[in-house]
């Protein structure tokens, strides 16, 4: 595999590490980067789908989701973001090639968006609590499941929100908009303490 | 009936104010009129004194279903300014600022018109540029306008954010120093009363239910009050248009309604001298003579004959004004409301004869058919009395979507909600 | 007033803490209150009675309420950039330290020389304004200008307090919250809603404005399950936030019900302390969304409107009581109880039993059942039957009422019967539910003819009325329809219907409906709206005027349209305009209410997007850019370099020693903010077929090719540049400005016009960061970094597209041109964008590359006749911008058909050229294009769209719409601009300046 | 007024069914107008027949079928079938090429 330069993450500037806001002793709420190796969109159509569901499991060796939902494994996770649309987050780099090659234009069409996309995990017991105070869909448990994922905004700024666990959060948020939100969540955090690592 | 001023205030307050006589009359609905118009807003009423004063047609009934200025005359942000870039607006506004000058004057009655200043701001260079493209039509049209830099920005409304660091930091802004404010229902009222005076009808509570037809003409409205004929009828119900005019067997207009929304603040004693817009989203701020900050932004996009808005615009139009003037944060929010727009598909108005024998149409004003009170009425008088436009309407057709002249002065094109 | 507090014992005035003082001010002079007291109860205490003056007369005036309704006690709080005018004095909860000012008064509150304002008595009534200030009878814009002056001085003696004059330091926030039922009021009927939807299983939100929850509860008189009410509220309160389902929010209001059961509500979360901890928030904005509500909102009360009854000591009866009760604090040494229901009686018996000396209570109705007789006896009061106060005496404050016969049938005032002492009259007028949210919605509210009150009316959202709310009046019934509005909001919600739990009461059981009496006309000034001083007299003049629609009142009058909005004042106007009119009230009917319900601050509206209006958009080479001393530009969201000034140069000096630079040797830019959409499928290519005006069908695999596209009606959209990279892939590029709008444009056909075609179509904008590279040496730049593909014109030959590699980086490299010089677009993945550009920075030295920012960019696009965003302002056609090349006429395509429609081939139409300044003055952005000298410019015959100095002619230049300007080259005219204060000689040229050959670009 | 540099904060709150996503506010979509302005067949040039497809709106009091899209979501086209008076939203139903896939599998 081909060794590519090291990526800047528009948080690099400015996702210190440490712990800020009202309660700096125990902080409510932990925020870091987590760099995916590859990010790609895979797109069916309505009369090839059940190809490229096939061609998605041989790869990553996951059921494919069927509804807003997630399937993962240790080193790969497949959100379903639009009917016949997924995200596959790969800790593997250079995967869109081989996406590509096992689908092909007949079938579907493979998008990278590895540099796209900034993934900042949020967690803690209120993480909830701090997405609810941007985002607004229901993060209680019933509407947002473990292993489920949803689309959403900040304000005009898309995000898509994976829930790894009842009190952590992937976040998928376009690059040239990771600061702006970054400042909000940092600042919601703030009033319940927050760490940053 | 008395004339208004001080002197009879002063007469009528020794006698415990008892000789007051109403406004205008409340009269019963003849059989029929020379020219019905429908709708008592602004327009309907405007072109109703106008029919009477400057085309001696005073046979006229102005038909409206609720209280007098029930509709979007009682519920604008009351800005009158002509400060347009494309020659049809610029000139048709302008007339309207002429007779604005001389309103209080010619009704006798004080419609406050206050030409406190519109002030657009500009948040680029590019912007600026822009503005100083508008400001230059304006002035070779013979309109007043001044470009301004941020100190004299500043200057002008102490309050502004103009710092570098604001999140759109203000360039400069666009000024029409005689532009400004009136008192919504005083303009209602005013010319209400001065129609009435000239022997106009006018017929509260009176909704048009379904038009007399003879043949494809025209000939006169059906009521809840019962029939009424007349030689031409006019159509000036704004956010109604489409509604009114499909009683009529008009199905299609290249009309929207939508909600715009309006909002006051509690009063406070003087904190903005001009009327203010912000350049770098939709919102526009001025304050009332009772102290109340009036203020809106954009339209709830979606087609509504709801007078009432969501949450969203609530949002969006605080948080525009919070940023532009900080110190307005901890000012309270007293009252919103809605209106229903009558968005045409390039923004501008129509005021023309038809489309049917026997009735002419006034509608498509957007957010800005305020402004436009005098003049429309004026216009459309010209138009019901001579069958032909008046110079200054000629272009606000309906046709004009067929043969693309179009009249956008935003250039967003036929998507209604933009303008 | 002089009030003063009472002698606190067990029981009396739970709601404040006995033994902890707190010192406050007001206008400068120190009080002592009790932490729990409201501003009004510890003012009371104290013996403070004019707290504040009207709004319009400026006479004097105390507390009327003890809630939001209050339209009297309005204070300033806090100074200098958290100065907070109209504060109503009955909801500020105390808190050590606080400075309050009384307002709209000059010099004090006791002495307000605007006070004059009423001299001119009767002449300065309704319509006023309107019958005068239209200056001489003379034409000519004398009306104006003599209004203008006027309004000057009018305006500054309108307005109630003075607002902050810097911005607001506090934070604001806001939560989204979800629920199954909204339970809006924790009063009697609130508390039993919540209760029993969480018995349920729902998840519930409760909220109410005051600090303590439990509504009516705090003041009853009634034992529930053999306890005190405080206590069983408080108990089940502390219940039910424990409860894990159960959100209860204190000092929330909701405000306003929106659409689809959301609703808007506004936490103080530090309002009743000093200021916001450091982080915290001042108000939050909850915006929540349930399946059903249950409003539960209580009822107001509200006043008879007589003779004087606007001075400072009268006040709302039950209001009194909660002082009392709950406070501890009596309203005045002798108070007079003035009524048409049995609730005053009570009142007057609550206070009496609490030490209060009530000395009369005055009923309108001739009869009284026989346990509201035993109420009045029990407080030792003077009772006078069918009787009224027909006046009142006192300075300033109330020093006596004047009691007379009083015939409810007729409205007839009889004899006068007693003239008595007292320094408090507190008057019931009867209860009008609180249904302000739920008539928001605007259904109508229907009358009561029993309870004298109006209800709320149908329902558009899933909401349920409970409690007095809904005329549910008494604690059986609060209890019960509490229950039963939840069990069908739990219906909404398709939940099950919970247990009941209703608690045994002891108390007396009344009947709520007062006597039909809302005014007694007894001659003198009577007030109906207190804070915009509105008379009856007004609201009878306003009929004579013919303003007789409740609607019209209200306009000509301003009544019920103060910062209470008439909470305590509508009822009475519109049953004066009924009496007048001759007409049942429900027939004159009620004005709007309209949202919020009470005043809410801005800040907390626009929550966490005050100080942060809307995000940035930034580049990947945004903090170089930034060091390197880029004045940053906003261009929509987006943040980009507008020029990189060396020190002491101007914007102008830096953008000319770019663009210089690129023309003689080679410059690099961020193109990174340009829109990028990937474009797949087997159809992609019919599908651009139909979406751009040219042909894009036969466009060869590593080929780029310029595409317009227009809008349906035939205008242009939006431009760019779209590469072929596979037989079934695309790489479109839109303008930065236009990349959501045009993917929104090519979903929609592609989704609603177009189904059946296979298109995959992805926004990419962030996923390439792109650097454009030009300059006659641009190639030497590249030759010298890139590895895996050639970049001679062969290998690369102009709109050539090639996948390549720079440093490991791989790159997508296009030979594209917008300067006009040989150029190359270089592509990469955004997390290496910076490094793409230092490699480039470097691989440039030598020859001297300059990072060139938008003013630069744009020289050099104006200088080859490019057009822009300018250009493409939504009213110009592609035969207007001289592109009519790239109209096919072999396909149809989005905007063909309209494009056809006559006007759009006229002659005279603005058409695209370029002028240049002929003396080398500056042409400036915005001029118009004339004929005439400076003096007399004449008609705009076009104007500029894009301006610059152009180092190629060394001269100022611009592109311009000019009418029939494609004939028209050679013509001189002038550019005017008298914004600008300038006119500049100019000669109208074609807009290929630079190379219009195309020589530098394909060489 | 002119929008100029035009932040997008927000359209709408009401709560609309995605087929997708399930309810959301309306603020995640954006609006875009009348579903019964069908555009003309690629091959068809008629003028009128584009005129009245761009510009003719019967603009209904009362039940109005209209285009939203889950532009912060899935970014589905929806028809939304919503009452212009009361605001009450009956149906929401997808359009385009998945349409039929996802009433299949409902
Ligand atoms: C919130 C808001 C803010 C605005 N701000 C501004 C501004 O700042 N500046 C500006 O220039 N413009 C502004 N406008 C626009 C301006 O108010 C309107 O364009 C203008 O008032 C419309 O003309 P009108 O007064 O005749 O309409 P309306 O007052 O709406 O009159 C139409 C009348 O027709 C009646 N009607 C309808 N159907 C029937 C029927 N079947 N029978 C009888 N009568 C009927 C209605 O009841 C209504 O009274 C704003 C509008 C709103 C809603
Ligand atoms: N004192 C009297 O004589 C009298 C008169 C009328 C009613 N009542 C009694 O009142 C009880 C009625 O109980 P209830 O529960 O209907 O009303 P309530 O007055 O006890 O409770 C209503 C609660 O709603 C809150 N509230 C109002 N609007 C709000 C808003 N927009 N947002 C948040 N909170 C808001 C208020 O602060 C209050 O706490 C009955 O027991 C009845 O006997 C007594
Ligand atoms: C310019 C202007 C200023 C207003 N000022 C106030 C105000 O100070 N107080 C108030 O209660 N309403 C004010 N209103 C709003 C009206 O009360 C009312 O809401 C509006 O005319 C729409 O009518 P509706 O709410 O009855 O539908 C104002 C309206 C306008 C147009
Ligand atoms: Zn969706």
């Amino acid at each position: 595999m081909v060794d590519f330069p090291d990526r800047i993450s528009p948080l690099d500037a400015v996702a210190e590490p440490g712990v800020f806001g009202t309660d700096t002793n125990s902080p409510k709420v932990f925020l870091s980067e987590n760099l995916c190796g590859s990010l790609i969109q895979v797109q069916a159509w309505p009369d090839t789908i059940s190809v490229v569901e096939k061609a998605l499991e041989t790869l990553t060796k996951l059921a494919v989701p069927k509804a807003p939902e997630t399937a993962h494994s240790e080193n790969v996770s497949i959100i379903q973001t639009g009917p016949g649309r997924w995200l596959i987050d790969a800790e593997v780099e250079g995967l869109e090639d081989k996406l590509r090659s096992k689908i092909s234009a007949k079938n579907g069409a493979v998008t990278g968006l590895t540099h796209a996309r900034v993934v900042v995990e949020v967690k803690g017991p209120k993480a909830a609590w701090v997405l609810a105070s941007g985002i607004a869909i229901d993060f209680s448990l019933k509407a947002f499941p473990v292993g489920t994922s949803q689309v959403s905004h900040h304000h005009e700024i898309g995000v898509t929100i994976h829930r790894t666990s009842e009190e952590s959060f992937d976040l998928y948020v376009f690059t040239s908009f990771a600061r702006g939100i970054w400042h909000w969540i940092t600042t919601a955090s703030s009033e319940v303490g927050y760490a940053v690592s | 009936m008395t004339r208004y001023s001080a002197w009879s205030i002063l007469k009528n307050a020794l006698k415990g104010n008892k000789d007051w006589t109403p406004a205008w009359r409340k009269p019963e609905p003849k059989s029929s009129y020379d020219v019905i118009i429908i709708g008592g807003g602004g327009h309907g009423l405007s072109t109703a004194f106008y029919l009477a004063s400057q085309h001696g047609i005073t046979n006229v009934a102005v038909i409206e279903k609720g209280y007098l200025g029930s509709g979007n005359i009682g519920r604008n942000t009351t800005i009158v300014r002509s400060n347009y870039r494309l020659t049809p607006n610029s000139q048709f506004y302008e007339k309207s600022m002429e007779l604005w000058r001389e309103l209080s004057h010619n009704l006798n009655y004080n419609v406050m018109f206050s030409p406190r200043g519109v002030l657009n701001l500009a948040h680029t260079p590019g912007q600026m540029d822009t503005y100083a493209e508008r400001g230059n039509q304006m002035r070779l049209m013979g309109v007043k306008s001044e470009l301004l830099d941020r100190d004299q920005v500043a200057r002008l409304n102490p309050g502004l954010d103009v710092s570098g660091s604001a999140r759109f930091p203000i360039e400069g802004g666009l000024l029409q120093p005689d532009a400004g404010n009136a008192r919504h229902d005083a303009v209602a009222w005013g010319y209400a009363r001065a129609a009435d005076q000239l022997g106009v009808d006018i017929l509260e509570n009176t909704e048009v239910t379904g038009f007399l037809k003879e043949g494809d003409r025209i000939v006169g409205v059906e009521t809840n009050r019962g029939e009424i004929r007349a030689a031409k009828t006019g159509v000036a119900v704004a956010g109604s248009t489409s509604r009114v005019m499909k009683l009529a067997g008009v199905e299609k207009l290249p009309i929207e309604s939508t909600v715009l929304q309006a909002f006051v603040s509690e009063s406070i004693k003087p904190i903005i001298p001009t009327v203010t817009t912000f350049g770098a989203g939709h919102l526009y701020v001025s304050q009332s003579d009772k102290g109340g900050l009036v203020f809106g932004g954009n339209i709830d996009y979606y087609n509504s004959y709801a007078q009432r808005g969501n949450l969203p615009v609530w949002e969006e139009v605080t948080s525009e004004l919070v940023a532009m003037f900080p110190n307005f944060a901890r000012l309270r929010l007293l009252r919103s409301w809605g209106g229903i727009m009558d968005m045409s598909m390039d923004g501008s108005p129509i005021i023309t004869a038809g489309p049917l024998d026997g009735m002419y149409l006034n509608a498509g004003w957007c957010y800005g058919g305020f402004k436009a009170t005098p003049a429309s009425g004026w216009c459309f008088a010209h138009t019901i009395a001579n069958d032909k436009p008046h110079a200054l309407n000629k272009d606000f057709t309906l046709d004009r979507f067929k043969e693309g002249r179009m009249i956008d002065e935003t250039g967003r094109g036929p998507t209604p909600w933009y303008h | 007033m002089s009030g003063f507090r009472l002698n606190l014992r067990d029981g009396l005035g739970r709601a404040v803490d006995h033994d902890s003082k707190i010192n406050f001010t007001f206008d400068g002079k120190n009080y002592e209150g009790r932490k729990g007291d409201t501003l009004a109860s510890a003012l009371m205490a104290n013996g403070v009675s004019i707290v504040a003056r009207s709004f319009k007369y400026h006479r004097p005036r105390g507390i009327f309420s003890a809630g939001s309704e209050e339209p009297n006690a309005l204070v300033t709080v806090h100074s200098g950039p958290r100065t907070e005018p109209n504060i109503r004095a009955t909801e500020l909860e105390l808190y050590e330290g606080l400075e309050v000012k009384s307002q709209n008064r000059w010099p004090s509150v006791n002495l307000d020389l605007m006070a004059v304002n009423q001299l001119p008595g009767k002449a300065f009534s309704a319509g006023f304004y309107y019958k005068t200030f239209m200056g001489p009878s003379r034409p000519g814009h004398k009306a104006t200008q003599f209004w203008w002056f006027c309004e000057q001085l009018i305006r500054r003696a309108a307005g109630l307090g003075k607002g902050a004059s810097q911005a607001d330091p506090d934070k604001y926030g806001r939560m989204n919250a979800f629920c199954d039922v909204l339970v809006v009021g924790a009063g009697p009927a609130g508390i039993s809603a919540a209760e029993r939807a969480a018995s349920a299983g729902a998840k519930v939100i409760l909220c109410d404005e005051s600090a303590v929850a439990g509504g009516s509860l705090l003041s009853s008189p009634e034992l529930l399950d053999g306890e005190p009410a405080f206590d069983w509220a408080e108990e089940r309160l502390a219940e039910l936030a424990e409860h894990e389902n159960v959100t209860v929010l204190t000092r929330t209001t909701v405000q306003s019900m929106f659409d689809d059961n959301t609703y808007l509500a506004v936490e103080r979360v530090a309002d009743h302390i000093k200021r916001p901890a450091k982080h915290q928030v001042r108000q939050r904005a909850w915006n929540i969304r349930c399946k059903s509500a249950v409003i539960a909102t209580g009822a107001i009360e509200r006043p008879i409107v007589f003779a004087g009854n606007d001075r400072p000591g009268v006040m709302l009866a039950d209001s009194a009581r909660r002082y009392v009760v709950e406070f501890g604090v009596s309203p005045g040494k002798a108070v007079c109880v003035f009524t048409n229901n049995d609730t005053g009686w009570l009142a007057a018996r609550d206070m009496a039993k609490n030490g209060v000396i009530v000395e009369a209570i005055v009923d309108v109705r001739k009869d009284v059942p026989d346990n509201i007789r035993a109420a009045g006896e029990e407080s030792r009061a003077e009772i006078f039957l069918g009787a009224a106060i027909t006046a009142t005496n006192g300075f300033q404050s109330l020093s006596g009422a004047q009691i007379s016969e009083f015939t409810e049938t007729s409205g007839e005032v009889g004899r006068k019967l007693k003239k008595i002492g007292c320094d408090c009259i507190a008057v019931s007028g009867g209860w009008s539910p609180a249904f302000h949210l739920t008539s928001q919605q605007g259904e109508k509210p229907v009358w009561d003819a029993e309870l004298q009150a109006f209800l709320p009316g149908g329902a558009i959202s899933a909401w349920h009325g409970a409690g007095a709310m809904a005329g549910k009046f008494g604690l059986r019934h609060a209890f019960r329809s509490g229950e039963e509005a939840a069990v069908k909001a739990l219906a909404d919600a398709g939940l099950g219907e919970g247990d009941s739990d209703v608690p045994r009461i002891e108390g007396d059981e009344i009947d709520y409906a007062p006597a039909p009496v809302f005014e007694i006309n007894s001659g003198g000034k009577a007030f109906v709206d207190l804070q915009h001083d509105v008379t009856s007299e007004d609201v009878r003049l306003a009929h004579r005027e013919g303003f007789i629609s409740v609607e019209h009142l209200k306009r000509y009058t301003t009544l019920g349209m103060a910062t209470d909005q008439g909470k305590t004042s509508n009822m009475s106007g519109l049953a004066i305009m009924a009496e007048a009119r001759g007409k049942p009230i429900p027939e004159v009917g009620t004005t709007r209410f309209r949202p919020p319900y009470t005043p809410t601050a801005l800040g907390a509206i626009a929550g966490e997007s005050y100080g942060h209006l809307a995000s940035e958009r930034l580049t990947p080479m945004h903090d170089w850019h930034v060091a390197e001393g880029a004045n940053m530009y906003a261009n929509g969201p987006w943040l980009r370099p507008e020029s990189y000034n060396r020190s002491g140069e101007s914007v102008e000096q830096a953008y000319i020693r770019e663009a210089a630079a690129v023309r003689k040797g080679v410059g690099l830019v961020d193109v990174s903010t340009l829109g990028k959409i990937d474009v797949q499928g087997p159809d992609a290519a019919e599908f651009l077929n139909r979406i751009y005006s040219n042909g894009f069908a036969k466009l060869p695999v590593d080929k780029a090719r310029y595409g317009l596209m227009l809008r349906e009606d035939g205008m242009l959209f939006d431009d760019g540049t779209t590469w072929r990279l596979e037989e079934n892939r695309y790489l479109m590029t839109t303008t930065t400005a236009g990349a959501g709008q045009v993917m929104d444009h090519l979903e929609y056909h592609r989704d609603v016009v177009w189904p059946d075609l296979k298109v995959a179509l992805t926004s990419v904008s962030d996923e390439w960061a792109g650097v454009a590279v030009a300059g006659p040496k641009a190639r030497n730049v590249l030759k010298g970094c890139v590895s895996d593909c050639g970049v001679s014109n062969e290998d690369l030959p102009f709109m050539g597209v090639q996948k390549a590699n720079i440093a490991g980086i791989p790159v997508w490299i296009a030979r594209l041109s917008f300067s006009g010089e040989m150029a190359y677009e270089v592509y990469c993945g955004a997390g290496w964008g910076q490094e793409l550009w230092n490699v480039l920075m470097k691989a440039g030295k030598r020859f001297n590359i300059t990072p060139y920012g938008l003013e630069a960019l744009s020289t050099l696009r104006i200088e080859k006749g490019h057009v822009a965003g300018p250009e493409l302002n939504g009213r110009t056609t592609p035969y207007d911008l001289g592109l009519g090349g790239m109209v096919s006429s072999k396909k149809n395509f989005v905007g063909a058909t309209l494009l056809k429609r006559d006007a759009f081939h006229e002659e005279d139409r603005l058409q695209l050229v370029a002028i240049k300044s002929i003396d080398g003055q500056r042409i400036r952005g915005g001029s118009h294009l004339v004929k005439g000298n400076k003096d007399e410019p004449g008609r705009s015959e076009g104007n500029t769209t894009s301006t610059c100095f152009s180092p190629e002619l060394e001269c100022y230049i611009s592109l311009a719409m000019l009418e029939g300007g494609a004939a028209r080259y050679g013509e001189k005219i002038y550019a005017t601009n008298p914004v600008r204060d300038c006119h500049v000689a100019v000669e109208v040229v074609s807009p290929h300046i630079v190379d219009p050959d195309g020589g530098r670009m394909h060489g | 007024m002119k929008r100029a540099v035009a932040p997008h904060l927000g359209t709408i709150k009401m709560r609309l069914t995605c087929p997708f996503c399930g309810e959301r506010d309306h603020q995640e979509f954006t609006y875009r107008g009348d579903a019964s302005a069908k555009r003309p067949a690629i091959e068809n040039d008629s003028i009128e027949d584009h005129r009245a497809y761009v510009f003719d709106r019967a603009n209904p009091d009362g039940d109005h079928r209209e285009l939203w899209n889950h532009t912060s979501g899935c970014r589905m086209h929806v028809v939304v079938t919503r009452n212009t008076t009361t605001h009450k939203v009956t149906g929401c139903e997808p359009v385009g090429p998945w349409a039929k896939t996802m009433k299949a599998r409902s």
